[in-house]
Protein backbone atom coordinates (compact mmCIF):
# COMPACT_ATOMS: atom_id res chain seq x y z
CA UNK A 1 0.00 0.00 0.00
CA UNK A 2 1.10 3.24 -0.54
CA UNK A 3 -0.14 6.67 -1.60
CA UNK A 4 -0.91 9.62 1.27
CA UNK A 5 -2.75 10.08 4.19
CA UNK A 6 -6.08 10.25 2.66
CA UNK A 7 -5.03 8.64 -1.02
CA UNK A 8 -4.40 5.08 -0.25
CA UNK A 9 -2.98 3.08 -2.97
CA UNK A 10 -3.90 -0.66 -3.40
CA UNK A 11 -3.33 -2.82 -6.65
CA UNK A 12 -5.14 -6.05 -7.99
CA UNK A 13 -2.75 -7.59 -10.93
CA UNK A 14 -2.31 -4.73 -13.57
CA UNK A 15 -4.93 -2.37 -11.86
CA UNK A 16 -4.12 0.70 -9.35
CA UNK A 17 -7.22 1.41 -6.52
CA UNK A 18 -7.17 4.44 -5.13
CA UNK A 19 -8.84 4.76 -1.75
CA UNK A 20 -10.10 8.18 -1.33
CA UNK A 21 -10.53 9.20 2.46
CA UNK A 22 -11.21 12.75 2.57
CA UNK A 23 -14.13 14.91 0.58
CA UNK A 24 -12.91 16.19 -2.66
CA UNK A 25 -12.61 19.90 -2.27
CA UNK A 26 -10.37 22.17 -4.01
CA UNK A 27 -7.31 21.77 -1.49
CA UNK A 28 -7.82 17.73 -1.54
CA UNK A 29 -8.53 17.57 -5.62
CA UNK A 30 -4.60 19.10 -6.25
CA UNK A 31 -3.69 15.98 -3.57
CA UNK A 32 -5.94 13.99 -5.67
CA UNK A 33 -4.02 15.18 -8.87
CA UNK A 34 -0.78 14.63 -7.68
CA UNK A 35 -1.63 11.11 -6.89
CA UNK A 36 -3.12 10.65 -10.28
CA UNK A 37 0.17 12.24 -12.04
CA UNK A 38 2.16 10.06 -10.00
CA UNK A 39 0.48 6.90 -11.16
CA UNK A 40 0.67 8.23 -14.93
CA UNK A 41 4.31 9.18 -14.33
CA UNK A 42 4.83 5.51 -13.69
CA UNK A 43 3.46 4.06 -16.76
CA UNK A 44 0.46 2.86 -14.69
CA UNK A 45 -2.73 2.89 -17.44
CA UNK A 46 -5.48 1.03 -15.35
CA UNK A 47 -6.68 3.01 -12.28
CA UNK A 48 -9.92 2.77 -10.47
CA UNK A 49 -10.76 5.33 -7.82
CA UNK A 50 -13.35 4.33 -4.86
CA UNK A 51 -15.20 7.07 -3.22
CA UNK A 52 -16.40 5.05 -0.53
CA UNK A 53 -15.33 7.81 2.01
CA UNK A 54 -16.10 10.67 -0.07
CA UNK A 55 -19.54 12.58 0.64
CA UNK A 56 -18.29 15.90 -1.20
CA UNK A 57 -16.62 16.52 -4.95
CA UNK A 58 -16.51 20.04 -6.32
CA UNK A 59 -16.11 20.79 -9.90
CA UNK A 60 -12.15 20.98 -9.38
CA UNK A 61 -11.98 17.20 -8.32
CA UNK A 62 -14.39 16.69 -11.28
CA UNK A 63 -12.37 18.01 -13.85
CA UNK A 64 -9.12 16.61 -12.63
CA UNK A 65 -10.73 13.04 -13.07
CA UNK A 66 -11.85 13.95 -16.45
CA UNK A 67 -8.64 15.12 -17.76
CA UNK A 68 -6.80 12.46 -15.94
CA UNK A 69 -9.37 9.88 -17.75
CA UNK A 70 -8.29 11.15 -21.09
CA UNK A 71 -4.61 11.01 -20.46
CA UNK A 72 -4.96 7.15 -19.25
CA UNK A 73 -7.28 6.21 -22.50
CA UNK A 74 -4.16 7.86 -24.39
CA UNK A 75 -2.16 5.20 -23.48
CA UNK A 76 -4.95 2.13 -24.13
CA UNK A 77 -6.11 2.60 -20.05
CA UNK A 78 -8.89 3.90 -18.27
CA UNK A 79 -9.99 5.33 -15.22
CA UNK A 80 -12.92 3.93 -13.88
CA UNK A 81 -14.85 5.61 -10.76
CA UNK A 82 -16.97 3.27 -7.94
CA UNK A 83 -19.03 3.92 -4.56
CA UNK A 84 -20.63 7.10 -5.33
CA UNK A 85 -22.52 8.46 -3.13
CA UNK A 86 -26.15 10.05 -4.36
CA UNK A 87 -24.88 13.60 -4.16
CA UNK A 88 -21.78 12.46 -6.07
CA UNK A 89 -22.86 11.34 -8.83
CA UNK A 90 -25.59 13.90 -9.35
CA UNK A 91 -22.91 16.44 -9.17
CA UNK A 92 -21.01 14.02 -12.20
CA UNK A 93 -24.38 14.23 -14.18
CA UNK A 94 -25.29 17.91 -14.00
CA UNK A 95 -21.54 18.58 -15.30
CA UNK A 96 -22.13 15.68 -17.85
CA UNK A 97 -19.05 13.84 -16.27
CA UNK A 98 -20.69 10.48 -16.26
CA UNK A 99 -20.95 10.59 -20.10
CA UNK A 100 -17.26 11.26 -20.06
CA UNK A 101 -15.94 8.88 -17.17
CA UNK A 102 -17.41 5.37 -16.62
CA UNK A 103 -19.14 5.17 -13.39
CA UNK A 104 -19.91 1.50 -11.27
CA UNK A 105 -21.82 0.32 -8.28
CA UNK A 106 -18.71 -1.65 -6.93
CA UNK A 107 -15.07 -1.96 -6.85
CA UNK A 108 -15.99 -4.99 -8.66
CA UNK A 109 -17.85 -4.55 -11.72
CA UNK A 110 -15.20 -1.58 -11.67
CA UNK A 111 -12.73 -3.85 -11.97
CA UNK A 112 -14.29 -6.30 -14.16
CA UNK A 113 -15.08 -3.74 -16.48
CA UNK A 114 -10.98 -3.42 -17.76
CA UNK B 1 -37.56 35.22 12.28
CA UNK B 2 -36.07 38.38 12.08
CA UNK B 3 -33.29 38.88 9.81
CA UNK B 4 -29.76 37.82 11.34
CA UNK B 5 -26.32 38.37 9.80
CA UNK B 6 -23.48 35.97 9.72
CA UNK B 7 -19.79 37.26 9.04
CA UNK B 8 -16.77 35.42 8.15
CA UNK B 9 -13.68 36.61 6.96
CA UNK B 10 -11.13 33.45 5.59
CA UNK B 11 -7.53 33.99 3.74
CA UNK B 12 -7.26 33.45 -0.08
CA UNK B 13 -6.53 29.82 0.56
CA UNK B 14 -7.94 26.74 -0.69
CA UNK B 15 -6.89 25.39 2.88
CA UNK B 16 -10.02 27.28 4.74
CA UNK B 17 -12.37 26.15 2.19
CA UNK B 18 -13.54 22.98 4.17
CA UNK B 19 -13.60 24.93 7.39
CA UNK B 20 -16.43 27.26 5.38
CA UNK B 21 -18.43 24.04 4.01
CA UNK B 22 -18.88 23.06 7.10
CA UNK B 23 -19.59 25.79 8.93
CA UNK B 24 -22.49 26.60 6.39
CA UNK B 25 -23.60 22.51 6.27
CA UNK B 26 -24.26 22.33 10.03
CA UNK B 27 -25.88 26.09 9.84
CA UNK B 28 -28.23 24.74 6.78
CA UNK B 29 -28.83 21.59 9.49
CA UNK B 30 -30.58 23.83 11.89
CA UNK B 31 -32.30 25.61 9.82
CA UNK B 32 -33.75 22.42 8.66
CA UNK B 33 -32.88 22.08 5.32
CA UNK B 34 -33.43 18.94 3.81
CA UNK B 35 -30.29 16.31 3.10
CA UNK B 36 -29.66 16.44 -0.46
CA UNK B 37 -30.42 20.42 -0.06
CA UNK B 38 -27.41 21.06 2.22
CA UNK B 39 -25.38 19.23 -0.46
CA UNK B 40 -26.67 21.64 -2.72
CA UNK B 41 -25.65 24.41 -0.70
CA UNK B 42 -22.19 23.12 0.25
CA UNK B 43 -21.10 22.41 -3.20
CA UNK B 44 -22.42 26.08 -4.34
CA UNK B 45 -20.09 27.45 -1.51
CA UNK B 46 -17.55 25.80 -2.73
CA UNK B 47 -17.64 26.46 -6.13
CA UNK B 48 -18.00 30.09 -5.20
CA UNK B 49 -15.16 30.41 -2.37
CA UNK B 50 -13.03 28.47 -5.01
CA UNK B 51 -13.09 30.69 -7.50
CA UNK B 52 -12.97 34.11 -5.05
CA UNK B 53 -9.62 31.95 -4.28
CA UNK B 54 -7.89 31.06 -8.16
CA UNK B 55 -9.69 33.93 -9.67
CA UNK B 56 -10.98 36.63 -7.22
CA UNK B 57 -7.60 37.16 -4.89
CA UNK B 58 -4.08 38.78 -6.05
CA UNK B 59 -2.60 36.86 -3.00
CA UNK B 60 -3.09 34.85 0.00
CA UNK B 61 -3.42 37.82 2.82
CA UNK B 62 -6.39 39.46 0.84
CA UNK B 63 -8.89 37.37 2.04
CA UNK B 64 -12.13 36.59 0.85
CA UNK B 65 -15.55 37.70 3.37
CA UNK B 66 -18.76 35.58 3.39
CA UNK B 67 -21.70 37.96 4.76
CA UNK B 68 -24.57 35.41 4.98
CA UNK B 69 -28.17 36.47 5.94
CA UNK B 70 -31.14 34.18 7.60
CA UNK B 71 -34.44 34.74 8.02
CA UNK B 72 -37.37 32.74 7.64
CA UNK B 73 -37.49 32.46 3.84
CA UNK B 74 -34.33 32.42 2.42
CA UNK B 75 -30.78 31.46 3.25
CA UNK B 76 -28.64 34.26 1.66
CA UNK B 77 -24.79 34.07 0.98
CA UNK B 78 -22.74 36.69 -0.28
CA UNK B 79 -19.18 35.87 -0.93
CA UNK B 80 -16.99 39.26 -1.80
CA UNK B 81 -13.64 39.06 -3.39
CA UNK B 82 -11.25 41.92 -3.93
CA UNK B 83 -10.20 40.98 -7.49
CA UNK B 84 -7.18 38.77 -9.30
CA UNK B 85 -4.65 38.97 -11.63
CA UNK B 86 -6.67 38.68 -14.69
CA UNK B 87 -8.77 41.27 -16.52
CA UNK B 88 -11.57 43.50 -14.64
CA UNK B 89 -14.39 43.30 -16.90
CA UNK B 90 -14.57 39.50 -16.49
CA UNK B 91 -18.85 40.03 -15.49
CA UNK B 92 -20.10 42.05 -19.18
CA UNK B 93 -22.81 39.56 -20.24
CA UNK B 94 -20.13 39.08 -23.76
CA UNK B 95 -17.72 37.65 -21.14
CA UNK B 96 -20.24 35.37 -19.38
CA UNK B 97 -21.89 34.49 -22.20
CA UNK B 98 -18.54 33.42 -23.56
CA UNK B 99 -17.42 30.74 -20.62
CA UNK B 100 -21.03 29.62 -21.02
CA UNK B 101 -20.49 28.48 -24.79
CA UNK B 102 -17.32 27.61 -23.89
CA UNK B 103 -18.30 24.59 -21.56
CA UNK B 104 -18.20 20.89 -22.15
CA UNK B 105 -18.78 17.65 -20.23
CA UNK B 106 -15.39 16.82 -21.63
CA UNK B 107 -13.68 20.02 -20.14
CA UNK B 108 -11.38 19.64 -16.92
CA UNK B 109 -12.42 23.39 -16.24
CA UNK B 110 -15.42 25.75 -16.22
CA UNK B 111 -17.80 23.93 -14.41
CA UNK B 112 -17.88 26.21 -11.73
CA UNK B 113 -20.63 28.73 -12.48
CA UNK B 114 -22.50 26.48 -14.12
CA UNK B 115 -23.35 24.55 -11.18
CA UNK B 116 -23.63 27.69 -8.96
CA UNK B 117 -26.58 28.66 -11.62
CA UNK B 118 -27.88 24.98 -11.43
CA UNK B 119 -27.99 24.65 -7.70
CA UNK B 120 -28.92 27.97 -6.41
CA UNK B 121 -32.79 29.39 -6.36
CA UNK B 122 -31.17 32.68 -7.24
CA UNK B 123 -27.66 33.71 -7.95
CA UNK B 124 -26.06 37.42 -9.04
CA UNK B 125 -22.67 38.35 -10.30
CA UNK B 126 -21.47 41.92 -9.30
CA UNK B 127 -18.64 43.95 -9.69
CA UNK B 128 -17.93 45.34 -6.46
CA UNK B 129 -16.52 48.64 -5.17
CA UNK B 130 -12.94 47.22 -4.32
CA UNK B 131 -12.11 45.90 -7.29
CA UNK B 132 -13.37 42.45 -7.43
CA UNK B 133 -16.75 40.25 -7.66
CA UNK B 134 -19.36 39.97 -5.18
CA UNK B 135 -21.33 36.42 -6.00
CA UNK B 136 -24.60 35.75 -3.98
CA UNK B 137 -26.22 32.47 -3.66
CA UNK B 138 -29.37 32.96 -1.95
CA UNK B 139 -31.69 29.32 -0.89
CA UNK B 140 -35.45 29.08 -0.19
CA UNK B 141 -36.18 27.44 3.12
CA UNK B 142 -39.70 26.71 2.21
CA UNK B 143 -38.78 22.94 1.14
CA UNK B 144 -40.88 23.84 -2.59
CA UNK B 145 -37.95 24.15 -4.17
CA UNK B 146 -35.53 21.35 -4.85
CA UNK B 147 -33.56 21.57 -7.80
CA UNK B 148 -31.97 19.15 -9.97
CA UNK C 1 4.27 28.79 8.02
CA UNK C 2 3.13 32.60 8.24
CA UNK C 3 0.11 33.74 10.87
CA UNK C 4 -3.43 33.63 9.13
CA UNK C 5 -5.85 35.57 10.49
CA UNK C 6 -9.90 33.85 10.51
CA UNK C 7 -12.41 36.90 11.95
CA UNK C 8 -16.28 34.93 12.51
CA UNK C 9 -19.27 37.42 13.65
CA UNK C 10 -22.37 35.59 14.82
CA UNK C 11 -25.85 36.55 16.15
CA UNK C 12 -25.93 35.86 20.40
CA UNK C 13 -27.42 33.20 20.00
CA UNK C 14 -26.63 29.30 21.03
CA UNK C 15 -28.22 28.70 17.78
CA UNK C 16 -25.24 29.30 16.02
CA UNK C 17 -22.79 27.45 18.38
CA UNK C 18 -23.15 24.56 16.54
CA UNK C 19 -21.47 25.85 12.94
CA UNK C 20 -19.19 27.21 14.66
CA UNK C 21 -18.25 24.50 16.45
CA UNK C 22 -18.13 22.31 12.58
CA UNK C 23 -16.03 25.61 11.36
CA UNK C 24 -12.81 24.95 14.45
CA UNK C 25 -13.61 21.19 14.31
CA UNK C 26 -12.57 21.12 10.41
CA UNK C 27 -10.33 23.68 10.42
CA UNK C 28 -8.47 21.73 13.66
CA UNK C 29 -8.77 18.52 11.32
CA UNK C 30 -6.80 20.66 8.22
CA UNK C 31 -4.37 21.92 10.69
CA UNK C 32 -3.84 17.82 11.91
CA UNK C 33 -4.49 18.34 15.26
CA UNK C 34 -5.24 14.52 16.68
CA UNK C 35 -8.53 14.01 17.02
CA UNK C 36 -8.70 14.22 20.73
CA UNK C 37 -7.44 17.36 20.31
CA UNK C 38 -9.90 18.19 18.16
CA UNK C 39 -12.85 17.64 20.69
CA UNK C 40 -11.54 19.27 22.77
CA UNK C 41 -10.51 22.26 20.96
CA UNK C 42 -13.99 22.81 20.03
CA UNK C 43 -15.75 21.81 23.66
CA UNK C 44 -13.29 24.93 24.57
CA UNK C 45 -15.03 26.65 22.21
CA UNK C 46 -18.46 25.30 23.03
CA UNK C 47 -18.03 26.45 26.29
CA UNK C 48 -16.26 30.06 25.40
CA UNK C 49 -19.41 31.15 22.87
CA UNK C 50 -21.89 29.83 25.26
CA UNK C 51 -20.74 32.28 27.98
CA UNK C 52 -20.66 34.98 25.71
CA UNK C 53 -23.97 34.45 24.98
CA UNK C 54 -25.49 33.66 27.96
CA UNK C 55 -23.45 36.30 30.03
CA UNK C 56 -21.64 38.31 27.20
CA UNK C 57 -24.60 39.49 25.46
CA UNK C 58 -27.85 42.05 26.32
CA UNK C 59 -29.58 41.12 23.09
CA UNK C 60 -29.43 38.57 19.94
CA UNK C 61 -28.07 41.69 17.97
CA UNK C 62 -25.88 42.30 19.70
CA UNK C 63 -23.44 39.58 18.80
CA UNK C 64 -20.27 37.64 19.37
CA UNK C 65 -17.17 37.69 17.30
CA UNK C 66 -14.56 35.40 17.13
CA UNK C 67 -10.51 36.12 16.12
CA UNK C 68 -8.79 32.99 14.99
CA UNK C 69 -4.63 32.77 13.71
CA UNK C 70 -2.47 30.19 12.87
CA UNK C 71 0.92 29.92 12.34
CA UNK C 72 3.14 26.88 12.57
CA UNK C 73 2.74 26.80 16.88
CA UNK C 74 -0.35 27.40 17.50
CA UNK C 75 -4.61 27.76 17.09
CA UNK C 76 -5.37 30.84 18.51
CA UNK C 77 -8.90 31.67 19.33
CA UNK C 78 -10.33 35.10 20.90
CA UNK C 79 -13.81 35.63 21.55
CA UNK C 80 -14.58 39.17 22.14
CA UNK C 81 -18.71 40.00 23.44
CA UNK C 82 -20.32 43.56 24.53
CA UNK C 83 -21.06 42.51 27.77
CA UNK C 84 -24.18 41.33 28.99
CA UNK C 85 -27.00 42.44 31.97
CA UNK C 86 -24.50 41.00 34.92
CA UNK C 87 -22.08 43.39 36.77
CA UNK C 88 -19.06 44.29 34.69
CA UNK C 89 -16.36 43.76 37.28
CA UNK C 90 -16.93 40.11 37.33
CA UNK C 91 -13.07 39.27 36.17
CA UNK C 92 -11.56 40.50 39.36
CA UNK C 93 -9.33 38.11 41.02
CA UNK C 94 -11.53 37.95 43.70
CA UNK C 95 -14.64 37.18 41.61
CA UNK C 96 -12.91 34.80 40.15
CA UNK C 97 -11.83 32.82 42.75
CA UNK C 98 -15.22 32.72 44.31
CA UNK C 99 -16.58 31.53 41.25
CA UNK C 100 -13.81 28.76 40.89
CA UNK C 101 -14.11 27.71 45.01
CA UNK C 102 -17.86 27.73 44.15
CA UNK C 103 -17.52 24.48 41.41
CA UNK C 104 -18.69 21.34 42.69
CA UNK C 105 -19.10 18.20 40.34
CA UNK C 106 -22.80 18.29 41.59
CA UNK C 107 -23.34 21.41 40.60
CA UNK C 108 -25.79 21.90 37.81
CA UNK C 109 -23.77 24.93 36.60
CA UNK C 110 -20.32 26.71 36.95
CA UNK C 111 -18.46 23.94 34.85
CA UNK C 112 -17.28 25.81 31.87
CA UNK C 113 -14.36 28.25 32.68
CA UNK C 114 -12.82 25.56 34.59
CA UNK C 115 -12.96 23.95 31.00
CA UNK C 116 -11.65 26.04 29.60
CA UNK C 117 -8.47 26.36 32.38
CA UNK C 118 -8.39 22.00 31.99
CA UNK C 119 -8.90 21.73 27.50
CA UNK C 120 -6.73 24.89 26.62
CA UNK C 121 -2.38 25.40 26.59
CA UNK C 122 -3.19 28.73 27.56
CA UNK C 123 -6.21 30.75 28.34
CA UNK C 124 -6.95 34.44 29.63
CA UNK C 125 -9.75 36.16 30.62
CA UNK C 126 -9.99 39.90 30.10
CA UNK C 127 -12.05 42.93 29.87
CA UNK C 128 -12.22 44.64 26.46
CA UNK C 129 -12.71 48.39 25.66
CA UNK C 130 -16.75 47.69 24.56
CA UNK C 131 -17.66 46.72 27.82
CA UNK C 132 -17.33 43.30 27.40
CA UNK C 133 -14.74 39.87 27.72
CA UNK C 134 -12.18 38.66 25.48
CA UNK C 135 -11.98 35.19 26.51
CA UNK C 136 -8.57 33.42 24.60
CA UNK C 137 -7.28 30.27 24.29
CA UNK C 138 -4.03 28.96 22.79
CA UNK C 139 -3.71 25.12 21.54
CA UNK C 140 0.07 24.70 20.52
CA UNK C 141 0.65 22.07 17.60
CA UNK C 142 3.78 20.41 18.42
CA UNK C 143 1.81 17.56 19.28
CA UNK C 144 3.34 17.41 22.84
CA UNK C 145 0.69 18.97 24.92
CA UNK C 146 -1.84 16.53 24.92
CA UNK C 147 -3.54 17.35 28.35
CA UNK C 148 -5.98 15.62 30.66
CA UNK D 1 -41.98 6.35 20.52
CA UNK D 2 -42.44 9.65 21.54
CA UNK D 3 -40.02 12.42 21.54
CA UNK D 4 -38.65 15.21 19.70
CA UNK D 5 -36.91 14.66 16.15
CA UNK D 6 -33.81 14.13 18.07
CA UNK D 7 -34.68 12.88 21.48
CA UNK D 8 -36.59 9.73 20.74
CA UNK D 9 -38.48 7.65 23.89
CA UNK D 10 -39.10 3.77 24.05
CA UNK D 11 -39.82 2.51 27.04
CA UNK D 12 -38.78 -0.87 28.54
CA UNK D 13 -41.22 -1.99 31.30
CA UNK D 14 -41.45 0.93 33.60
CA UNK D 15 -38.34 2.60 32.64
CA UNK D 16 -37.65 5.11 29.95
CA UNK D 17 -35.14 5.50 27.40
CA UNK D 18 -33.52 8.20 25.31
CA UNK D 19 -31.96 8.04 22.12
CA UNK D 20 -30.37 11.29 21.96
CA UNK D 21 -29.50 12.12 17.99
CA UNK D 22 -27.49 14.85 18.12
CA UNK D 23 -24.81 16.30 19.68
CA UNK D 24 -25.18 18.32 22.50
CA UNK D 25 -24.35 22.42 22.59
CA UNK D 26 -26.05 24.56 24.52
CA UNK D 27 -29.10 24.80 22.05
CA UNK D 28 -29.76 21.30 21.97
CA UNK D 29 -29.10 20.78 25.36
CA UNK D 30 -32.19 23.00 26.17
CA UNK D 31 -34.35 20.13 23.97
CA UNK D 32 -32.90 17.62 26.67
CA UNK D 33 -33.89 19.31 29.50
CA UNK D 34 -37.84 20.09 28.20
CA UNK D 35 -37.75 15.98 27.39
CA UNK D 36 -36.25 14.91 30.85
CA UNK D 37 -38.54 17.28 32.58
CA UNK D 38 -41.77 16.00 30.48
CA UNK D 39 -40.93 13.00 31.92
CA UNK D 40 -40.55 14.35 35.44
CA UNK D 41 -43.83 15.86 35.25
CA UNK D 42 -45.03 12.47 33.79
CA UNK D 43 -44.42 10.89 37.24
CA UNK D 44 -41.81 8.71 35.03
CA UNK D 45 -38.52 8.31 37.81
CA UNK D 46 -36.75 5.94 35.68
CA UNK D 47 -34.65 7.04 32.72
CA UNK D 48 -31.98 5.60 30.48
CA UNK D 49 -30.33 8.00 28.10
CA UNK D 50 -28.63 6.18 25.05
CA UNK D 51 -25.37 8.30 23.80
CA UNK D 52 -24.73 6.58 20.95
CA UNK D 53 -25.20 8.67 18.33
CA UNK D 54 -23.71 11.73 20.32
CA UNK D 55 -20.35 12.74 19.46
CA UNK D 56 -20.43 16.15 21.85
CA UNK D 57 -21.26 17.17 25.04
CA UNK D 58 -20.96 20.33 26.66
CA UNK D 59 -21.07 21.73 30.65
CA UNK D 60 -24.82 23.10 30.16
CA UNK D 61 -25.88 19.49 29.04
CA UNK D 62 -23.95 17.44 31.62
CA UNK D 63 -25.52 20.20 34.34
CA UNK D 64 -28.96 19.86 32.88
CA UNK D 65 -28.06 15.78 33.72
CA UNK D 66 -27.06 15.84 36.46
CA UNK D 67 -29.48 17.97 37.85
CA UNK D 68 -32.37 15.71 36.74
CA UNK D 69 -30.46 12.79 37.90
CA UNK D 70 -30.87 14.57 41.61
CA UNK D 71 -34.59 15.52 41.09
CA UNK D 72 -35.35 11.48 40.11
CA UNK D 73 -33.25 10.12 43.24
CA UNK D 74 -35.91 12.26 45.42
CA UNK D 75 -38.43 10.09 43.81
CA UNK D 76 -36.48 6.82 44.63
CA UNK D 77 -35.77 7.09 40.94
CA UNK D 78 -32.85 7.46 38.59
CA UNK D 79 -30.57 8.66 35.86
CA UNK D 80 -28.78 6.85 34.01
CA UNK D 81 -26.22 6.95 31.10
CA UNK D 82 -24.97 4.29 28.91
CA UNK D 83 -22.76 4.20 25.22
CA UNK D 84 -21.05 7.35 25.80
CA UNK D 85 -18.03 7.83 23.26
CA UNK D 86 -14.71 8.08 24.96
CA UNK D 87 -14.34 12.13 24.45
CA UNK D 88 -17.74 12.52 26.58
CA UNK D 89 -16.71 10.31 29.38
CA UNK D 90 -13.86 12.49 29.55
CA UNK D 91 -15.93 15.55 29.91
CA UNK D 92 -17.99 13.74 32.74
CA UNK D 93 -14.70 13.09 34.27
CA UNK D 94 -13.21 16.46 34.30
CA UNK D 95 -16.36 17.95 35.33
CA UNK D 96 -16.88 15.21 38.33
CA UNK D 97 -19.74 14.19 37.14
CA UNK D 98 -19.25 10.74 36.83
CA UNK D 99 -19.08 10.35 40.30
CA UNK D 100 -22.41 11.60 40.31
CA UNK D 101 -24.55 10.05 38.02
CA UNK D 102 -24.21 6.53 37.04
CA UNK D 103 -22.36 5.64 33.60
CA UNK D 104 -22.69 1.91 32.16
CA UNK D 105 -21.25 0.28 29.03
CA UNK D 106 -24.29 -0.36 27.69
CA UNK D 107 -28.02 -0.22 27.68
CA UNK D 108 -28.62 -3.61 28.77
CA UNK D 109 -26.51 -3.05 31.95
CA UNK D 110 -27.78 0.53 32.62
CA UNK D 111 -31.38 -1.20 32.65
CA UNK D 112 -30.14 -4.62 34.66
CA UNK D 113 -28.99 -1.81 37.02
CA UNK D 114 -32.28 -0.66 38.41
N1 LIG E 1 -14.62 35.58 -8.42
C1 LIG E 1 -14.15 35.67 -9.68
N2 LIG E 1 -13.31 36.66 -10.03
C2 LIG E 1 -12.84 36.77 -11.30
N3 LIG E 1 -13.15 35.91 -12.29
C3 LIG E 1 -13.99 34.89 -12.01
C4 LIG E 1 -14.53 34.71 -10.70
N4 LIG E 1 -15.34 33.62 -10.72
C5 LIG E 1 -15.27 33.14 -11.98
N5 LIG E 1 -14.46 33.90 -12.76
C6 LIG E 1 -14.18 33.71 -14.21
O1 LIG E 1 -15.13 32.84 -14.76
C7 LIG E 1 -14.49 31.68 -15.34
C8 LIG E 1 -15.37 30.46 -15.18
O2 LIG E 1 -15.45 30.10 -13.82
P1 LIG E 1 -15.95 28.65 -13.42
O3 LIG E 1 -17.16 28.35 -14.21
O4 LIG E 1 -16.09 28.60 -11.96
O5 LIG E 1 -14.82 27.65 -13.92
P2 LIG E 1 -13.26 27.55 -13.56
O6 LIG E 1 -13.06 28.19 -12.24
O7 LIG E 1 -13.01 26.07 -13.56
O8 LIG E 1 -12.55 28.25 -14.67
C9 LIG E 1 -13.15 31.58 -14.62
O9 LIG E 1 -12.19 30.89 -15.39
C10 LIG E 1 -12.81 33.05 -14.43
O10 LIG E 1 -12.25 33.59 -15.58
N1 LIG F 1 -18.26 36.15 28.81
C1 LIG F 1 -18.69 36.37 30.09
N2 LIG F 1 -19.21 37.56 30.43
C2 LIG F 1 -19.65 37.80 31.70
N3 LIG F 1 -19.60 36.87 32.68
C3 LIG F 1 -19.08 35.67 32.40
C4 LIG F 1 -18.60 35.33 31.09
N4 LIG F 1 -18.13 34.07 31.15
C5 LIG F 1 -18.33 33.63 32.39
N5 LIG F 1 -18.90 34.59 33.17
C6 LIG F 1 -19.24 34.49 34.62
O1 LIG F 1 -18.56 33.39 35.15
C7 LIG F 1 -19.48 32.47 35.75
C8 LIG F 1 -18.98 31.05 35.59
O2 LIG F 1 -19.00 30.68 34.23
P1 LIG F 1 -18.93 29.15 33.86
O3 LIG F 1 -17.85 28.53 34.63
O4 LIG F 1 -18.81 29.06 32.37
O5 LIG F 1 -20.30 28.50 34.33
P2 LIG F 1 -21.82 28.83 33.98
O6 LIG F 1 -21.84 29.52 32.65
O7 LIG F 1 -22.47 27.49 33.97
O8 LIG F 1 -22.31 29.72 35.08
C9 LIG F 1 -20.80 32.75 35.03
O9 LIG F 1 -21.90 32.35 35.79
C10 LIG F 1 -20.71 34.25 34.82
O10 LIG F 1 -21.10 34.93 35.99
Amino acid sequence: MTGTEFMIIRENADIKIIDVKTDLSSYAASDLRKVLEGLLSEKVDKVVVNFSEVNHINSTAVGTLVGIAKRLRQNDGDLKLCNLASTLTRTFNLIGASSVVEIYESEKSAIAAF
Amino acid sequence: MEKTYIELKVPSDVYYIEPVRAFIGKLSETLKFPKKRIADIQLTLDEICSNAVYHGSKCVTCGIQLRISVDSHALEIVVQDKGGKGPHDWLTPGKLAEIQSKRSPTGERGHGLYLIECLSDVHKLQANAIGGTDVTAIFYRDGQTEKG
